[in-house]
């Protein structure tokens, strides 16, 4: 399970990319053209990026909205997302769903609704199929720190546990549910020792430091993979802006705040590849400047991308034909022949 | 079919399954589900005690036996982790059947079902063919827990489709055509029919399309408009009224939503008249519906009031008297049927 | 009132809070809760970010400052335990009011609600005094999950009741009113009146009864039954329709359940023609009952179809496009409402 | 909290009313005068009446059905248990709900609703009421090892944490879930490990020894009083019976059946009463013989009890009146002058 540079570096990337990305529909968001809510990631990148990159071909991931990172490891374009944000017809969602509401199992992704915990038990189900049909397929989630005081995450959890299924959960500890701090939302140590619930490990790791959360993960996907059953993996992290960019997240200690952004996952990463040789600080420009690049034109491209056709708003309720036809001018009753 | 039972009769329990080639309403939803388990490889049931125990009302009673535990899974007590796995699987490509023990617990996979399957093929493309099943209804003094009609809340949730059958034929027509279904079906049965209605079901292969009502009982004066347990009392109460001359027409609706509005129409263009017969509690039930379309589609037909007769607006009391008054019956209706076409 | 709002317009923000005297939506309920935890130390609130951050709209702000937060709690992601701690609470007899952070998330707790709460007095005499509330509704493109108008599952709910204001004066009095109720009450805002609309609110203490509707526009040719911000669609249409010579009288229903059947009753009885408008989906909405209700008891006055303009059965899309094309407004209202008065 | 002899004998002499109380039952439901089902408590009075035990009036408890020692405890006389499992007008609900449904706040008992788990909440919200209300009161409610798969159980129960509530709640292992054995409703070890989830201590105890259960019971409840918040302490037993009468427990081992009733709570504590010589077998045969005879008269009047008037059935949905009227017969509406 060790990394090959190659490998190191394509994690530097994507969190760079993750990073820039959002950067792009903040730039989007201030000019009007995001509809709807902007949830960042940022200072939380490595813990979706770590965690996702521990999984193979053929995996199956349930991201939630704050869980950029995942989507573009598992090969979305920055153009899924931006066109998503936009609303676009050509977004993956067709403008159906918002932010990262969007998936497909073929593509390895399932979409999460808003409604926290719901996804564990969707994705026990997934692992369940999978393991029906004789595919070798490990699915992952997450879950922040709120959605675990969820029913649906209690429930999820310990069918998945009973049934020993291959399904590795995620738990980002960032201190914060919208403006709720960890101690109001549970008088657990920590979201590890939830797993005693459920007779499964739990594991508390950094997760600002992306090499420490993909051994991690990895642990978590192997035993998975071997028939080992669930695992809990609490990611320590912190959520660096408020709960959307609406939030000015007052409630938050300045001091915090500073003393995380001194663990910037990003810059850490980077400290550590060039330390350890992996990269100069010229190669990691390099791939900062590319990335930019890259992404303005993504960023160009969906916004030439066309809105859905208002039509499409009553198609695919069902497979075949939809009812909820627009209303029809009164009187809709035939005539009676008197 | 066997004859039309009595709200508040005796159950004459397991003793009347399946004698000579008739089948029980119950019988024919487990024949249906094995049939369809046999086809196709990717039909599983999940649920609670469903599977060693054969259920709660023995629906699945020896499926364990012939498909296995991966196929019949016993789960804990979690509605919502039973309906978010059968969602998972079917967007996998499964069919999974899941049993609610009493079709009350609904309410604990209200999220689920309502947000996760109902929308999931509108917002991400990707159906979820799959079928939540239980028992509903009262009479048999279960309590207020033991006894409801949910079913209007589902009729109002975009993205689900609603059947409740009435007879052994449609119970294994409709279960078998909800498995199929590319969307997810709930599929109510009425616990008081269970063991108490039998019929001869072909012995080939049959299923019931939803979408379609059937007209029960063929009339001129009056037309009552109902489905499950009620289309018993409909068809009691027809006879009765048929001594005094009323000539009523009872149309089951076997299907929920989408609605059969067709059939509806048709019916009430002819007998000019309706009645809307469900157990389930008055306000915003499905009759609150099939009057909303009678009076927007069928308005110049209509020479009456259209008339709910219905549970009123209570919880579903325990003791018998209190059973008995709620629930409506062949004499209520009769009641309702002698003003109306009188009108 | 300040004029009606236009879906899908600007959202002139905070900043149309409470100018030289006038109270905006958003305020009022605020100012009701205020008054009536000023009034009676048993009323408190708990829900997610509603202490410290205010409410994810803000409808709680500063009352934490105000009340501490041993009336103002905080409470972890679980509208189970938030509902089901309010019924307990109340058994004991204070007067929680429960807010869900949008009222989507209403599905997480519809067990605790359709079932703890809504039967308790019934079937141990025990009345659970609570308010649920929370912000319903579309037109700010807020996606599936946070758009929804669930209450028509709830007034199919025997022991709650509903109501939803259109207007700041209503706001504030049906949020007095609906702590006062010894029953459940599900308070439901929408979120696009939050601080599109403001008026001039009297100083003294009121209250907005619970079971009464209000005509907001006297008319002669036809009926427009609607509650929520289609109220101010309905305005909208009928000034349009007045310049075309169609006089339309506006019916806020204000309370869904119990309904005020006497003042929509005595309209259409009046106009002789109906439109149920609302912003919910189609099938098994709050229009099918009202359509039930005329169709049963106002027979004889009708003098065309029923008709429903509502959202059609589908999610609410997210894109503005497709959103714009899902919700009712006033050109679809004016549509129907044109074919109607020529009938 | 040493008990004196007087509540030792109290203690006895309440398992017994539960267990005779329980074969009265018996009888009626063969000869058909209980209404639905019956849940039986046999092999499982210890658990029921050793924790209920332990609180101080003025605490308010929410039993589940198989709890009929508590309502004993509270002071329910046998007659309200049979009046009620015989759907009559003067049992505690009227004829609205069945078995142990029954319960006021100011007889200290909370009706449960059929779903499980949802009774955690509820009670954690009487707790909260109660703090505010600055009452000197401790809740208790029951929940079995099925029970404990559902959401409700997680959401109260962190809820209850959270705000470091007085309530205990008293796990029942006792083996099954209707048809469902341990093993496939979680892969915890024991159900006393659900507590770490919440930050709150967890125990397990025997529940088929009586005064284990109350001393067990009694730490809890003192900790609760004295602002400890929660406790969950998992009583292990074993469900004697079916699920319901109707059900032959097929799926029960012989063997295993016949372990637990050497085990049998009330044989052992009666043992204890007389090797402690607390009391002697005639003493005990003495009291047996008195409930015996309370509850033949009991039975007796219940029997003579009326059942409820068909009008009830519309009585009391809201405060003030309901509207849920009976059907009225077609036409409802007024004629229309023409
Ligand atoms: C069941 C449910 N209730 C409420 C919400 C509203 N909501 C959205 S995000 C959020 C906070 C989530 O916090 P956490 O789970 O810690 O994730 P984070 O935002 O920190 O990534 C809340 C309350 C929701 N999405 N689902
Ligand atoms: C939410 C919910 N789902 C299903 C049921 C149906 N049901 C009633 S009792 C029972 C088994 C309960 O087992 P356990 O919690 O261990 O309690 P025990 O019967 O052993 O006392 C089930 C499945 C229910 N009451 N509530
Ligand atoms: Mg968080
Ligand atoms: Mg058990």
């Amino acid at each position: 399970m060790d990394l090959t540079r190659d490998q190191r570096l394509e994690l530097y990337r994507l969190m760079r990319l993750n990073r820039v990305v959002e950067e792009k529909l903040v730039n989007l968001y201030r000019q009007g053209k995001v509809v709807g809510g902007l949830y960042r990631s940022l200072g939380q990148e490595a813990t979706s990026i770590g965690s996702a990159y521990a999984l193979s071909r053929g995996d199956i991931v349930g991201p939630l909205i704050r869980n950029l990172g995942v989507v573009l490891v598992m090969g979305y374009s920055p153009r899924d997302v931006i066109t998503q944000y936009m609303a676009r017809a050509t977004s993956p969602s067709g403008g159906k769903d918002c932010n990262l509401h969007f998936g497909r199992p073929d593509r390895g992704v399932i979409s999460p609704i808003s409604m926290l915990g719901a996804l564990i038990p969707v994705m026990a189900g997934i692992a369940l199929a999978g393991r029906m049909q004789k595919k070798d397929l490990v699915t992952m989630t997450w879950i922040g720190d709120g959605g675990t005081s969820t029913g649906a995450f209690h429930e999820g959890l310990n069918f998945a546990a009973v049934q020993k299924l291959p399904l590795v959960v995620i738990a980002e500890n960032n201190g914060w549910a919208y403006s709720t701090p960890f101690h109001k939302q549970t008088a657990a140590k920590c979201l590890a020792d939830k797993a005693a619930a459920y007779g499964i490990p739990g594991e508390s790791v950094d997760g600002n430091d992306v090499l420490a959360m993909y051994a991690a993960a990895r642990r978590a996907v192997d035993r998975a993979r071997s028939g080992g059953g669930p695992t809990l993996v609490e990611a320590l992290t912190y959520r660096m802006k408020g709960h959307a960019e609406h939030d000015a997240q007052a409630y938050v200690r300045k001091e915090e705040l500073e003393a995380w952004r001194q663990k910037d996952p990003l810059e850490r990463y980077a400290r550590v590849l060039i330390e350890s040789k992996d990269a100069t600080a010229e190669q990691l420009a390099a791939i900062d400047q590319a990335i930019g690049q890259d992404v303005d034109r993504e960023v160009q491209l969906a916004e030439q991308s066309p809105l859905p056709a208002p039509e499409v708003a009553l198609q695919n309720v069902y497979a075949n034909g939809i009812r909820g036809v627009e209303i029809e001018p009164a009187p809709t009753g035939a005539r009676r022949p008197r | 079919m066997s004859g039309a039972p009595h709200l508040g009769g005796p159950d004459p329990g397991a003793s009347a399954t399946s004698a000579k080639g008739l089948t029980t309403y119950v019988d024919a939803i487990r024949e249906g589900l094995r049939e369809e388990m046999a086809r196709d490889e990717s039909v599983f049931l999940l649920g609670e005690d469903i599977g060693v125990y054969g259920g709660a009302f023995k629906v699945t009673d020896g499926l364990i036996q012939e498909f296995g535990e991966e196929r019949v899974i016993d789960t804990p007590i979690a509605e919502t982790a039973i309906v978010g796995a059968a969602v998972g699987a079917a967007m996998m490509g499964m069919r999974p059947v899941a049993e609610m023990q009493f079709i009350d617990f609904i309410s604990c996979a209200f999220d689920m079902i309502t947000n996760f399957a109902a929308k999931s093929r509108y917002r991400t493309g990707v159906g979820v063919p799959l079928v939540i099943r239980g028992p509903s209804g009262g009479g048999v003094h279960g309590g207020p827990f033991h006894s409801q009609n949910p079913e209007a809340y589902f009729a109002h949730t975009p993205g689900l489709k609603v059947v409740q059958p009435a007879t052994a034929y449609d119970a294994k027509g409709l279960i078998k055509a909800a498995i199929r279904d590319d969307d997810p079906v709930l599929f109510f049965e009425h616990k008081f029919l269970y063991r108490r209605i039998k019929e001869e079901l072909p012995s080939e292969d049959y299923i019931v399309p939803i979408g379609k009502a059937a007209v029960r009982r063929e009339g001129r004066d009056l037309t009552v408009v109902t489905y499950g347990a009620m289309m018993w009392t409909a068809l009691e109460a027809a006879k009765t009224l048929e001594a005094e001359g009323i000539d009523v027409e009872v149309v089951d609706l076997r299907t929920l939503f989408p609605l059969d509005e067709t059939t509806v129409l048709e019916s009430v263009s002819k007998t000019n008249k309706a009645i809307l017969l469900h157990e389930a509690t008055r306000t915003g039930g499905i009759g609150a519906e099939i009057a909303a379309v009678l009076s927007e589609r069928c308005f110049e037909y209509l020479d009456g009031p259209l008339v709910r007769v219905t549970a009123p607006d209570t919880p579903v009391p325990y003791s018998p008297p209190l059973e008995e008054f709620f629930l409506p019956n062949s004499e209520k209706l009769c009641r309702a049927a002698r003003a109306l076409a009188a009108y």
